[in-house]
């Protein structure tokens, strides 16, 4: 091997063997980005290559392999063998924002849980789609809570381990801003998770 | 670097024109070395020795005169090189007096020591990155396959948020909710005016020779959270009033942080 | 095997067989422009697989080939022989030429690892511009290695899979003359503060 790549590398004008040759092919096409014809292929070896033979044995040697020489029109490529596409399913993730409406009930459910879908719908002052609560679900950043012991048992939302991790929090009660936001003035004074006191919190409102 | 951009070495036969010459060739020169001990370095490997054997005295030497040669040229010398010269001279002291029993620190050896190690490490880090970088490397050398599309993509849409984007939501959120105009609420008691609360801080500043957090100049009205808003507003509206009529001074250390008031001394 | 057999006995669906299971390594690996860990491999394969054993018998069959199975870090991917880059200068992309001062800071980096800034300053005897550093991350040569749980916590850099990819090195052991030089002591990363022990080093040299 070593003597048949110092030949191609050290000598332009000797002919390498036709092993030489196979493997020489081999590389163009793997690094090629698109499929090359004869033609094509020959211009890049050296003079007096015969490449359709070593294409022949190129493609002999890869049969029943996990990737295959094949040709399409007149042009050769690498392809992976057809019976295990499934294998190469590949997930391609489109990560898209996350609506207002996404995001603001997300933030009343990590400022308020364990809440309703009524009290989130209190405070936004709009219905929640079940759409915005699906997709939330969906990233497994809610998750439904204890029902509330109250007429018609609603359920109640959760945040998640999920949500800690994706926003970079130990718990709840890490959630950056919130003394601020007290501070602020803008949240209420009294502790969101504390179900029974958001319960009172929303009859003074 | 080329080795003409050597810099001279102060053992040259030739005095004069010659060394006159190499002399200016540093000013060149200075710029093409990335700090002193890049120099050094150059001035160690003229020693032609293995670096660990190099004299550190006549390295000093050559430093000290390249840095005297910058001088008489009127080269003006980067901080550092004139940082390391003054180190160089007292290793030299101490290379070539003896240390006294009471002399405190590392002794002239240790420290040459120190110094031919923190060059035998440039020396080695510079080797091993040319080594490294004549390496056969990825898309000069060798390639990577250059089809890339025998995957089958399935779309997933995932959606992501910021911890900001959901502290915003959620002040917005509040703001919007508890910012109602107030005029609109049934509790119109619990409106407190400008007017009253002009009237209020002007009857209290007389007390705030100090300065006094604003919150005691608010009215209590425990249990109304509307009611507060309004009375906070009124009074830092009022407060700012009376700064601009220069009967009062303002304070705030940080964000978030109290606001403080305090009277102005007419007397001044 | 034990593990194969072990997991074919819990798994109601059958574990490939080795020959499969290189023949699905190699399709997957051959798809994939970037370097793959056994773990990404495993995760697209049925369960059961032991894939080490596949990636050993596949890797031996490249040897010599015009494309080779090489492993840089925890990934592996297929990449051309060397020796026939001469093929494939239609591909070669243009490496942005790195700076003196980048290319010393990189070899620090790769040979000092986890490293300081302070003590790349230290090393090269200059400071470090925040160029050089950026032009590196950028490359996605190094990233950011734990904080140093020195005074300060400061931040240490270490060499990507990206880099071991890009210069053909399985791990950073690969290094050139890493050995020699750390024997040397010269990748020692205390500093030669203590001039004592300089001195033994060098009395031992």
């Amino acid at each position: 091997m070593m003597k048949q790549s110092a030949a191609s590398t050290e000598n332009p004008f000797k002919v390498p063997s036709l092993a030489e040759q196979e493997r020489m092919i081999e590389a163009v096409l793997f690094a090629s980005s698109e499929p090359l014809s004869k033609l094509q292929i020959e211009m890049r070896m050296s003079h007096g290559c015969d490449i359709a033979e070593a294409l022949v044995l190129l493609r002999k040697r890869y049969e029943g392999r996990g990737v295959h020489l094949v040709k399409a029109g007149d042009g050769w490529a690498f392809r992976t063998a057809p019976d295990l596409g499934f294998l190469m399913q590949k997930e391609q993730v489109e990560v898209r924002k996350l609506s207002r409406a996404g995001v603001e009930t997300l933030a009343i459910i990590a400022y308020h849980q364990p809440v309703t879908r009524a009290e989130i719908e209190e405070i936004r002052g709009v219905s929640v789609s079940s759409g915005t609560i699906d997709i939330l679900m969906e990233l497994e950043w809610i998750r439904l809570g204890r029902r509330r012991m109250t007429p018609g048992r609603p359920v109640t939302f959760v945040v998640t381990r999920e949500f800690l991790d994706h926003f970079g929090l130990e718990s709840v009660r890490d959630l950056p801003g919130i003394k601020e936001l007290r501070d602020a003035g803008l949240l209420d004074n009294r502790l969101p998770h504390d179900a029974e006191d958001n319960e009172n919190r929303r009859k003074i409102l | 670097m080329p080795d003409d951009m050597m810099p001279t070495a102060p053992d040259d036969d030739f005095e004069g024109n010659k060394s006159r010459h190499q002399a200016e060739a540093l000013t060149v020169d200075v710029d093409g070395f990335e700090g002193p001990l890049d120099l050094l370095l150059a001035l160690a490997r003229m020693q032609k020795v293995d670096l660990r054997r190099v004299s550190l005295l006549a390295l000093a030497e050559q430093y000290l005169g390249f840095v005297e040669r910058a001088k008489r040229l009127r080269i003006e010398l980067a901080a550092d090189y004139l940082v390391m010269a003054a180190w160089l001279a007292f290793l030299k002291s101490r290379l070539l007096l003896p240390q006294g029993p009471g002399d405190e620190g590392p002794s002239g050896e240790q420290l040459a020591a120190q110094m031919a190690f923190r060059l035998e490490r440039l020396e080695a880090m510079r080797q091993s990155a040319a080594k490294l970088m004549a390496r056969d490397r990825k898309g000069k050398d060798f390639f990577v396959r250059g089809i890339a599309g025998d995957h089958s993509a399935r779309r997933r849409i995932t959606y992501t948020a910021s911890i900001l984007d959901l502290m915003q939501a959620y002040a917005w959120l509040n703001t919007k909710s508890r910012f109602k105009p107030l005029h609109n609420m049934r509790e119109r008691t619990l409106v407190f005016t400008m007017e009253e609360a002009l009237n209020r801080m002007k009857a209290m500043i007389g007390q705030a020779i100090d300065w006094v957090c604003m919150s005691s100049f608010i009215p209590d009205r425990a249990g109304h959270p509307q009611g507060l808003r309004s009375t906070t507003a009124s009074t830092f509206a009022a407060a700012l009033e009376l700064v601009k009529a220069g009967k009062l001074e303002i304070r705030q250390a940080g964000t978030f942080a109290p606001i403080e008031l305090r009277a102005k001394d007419v007397r001044q």
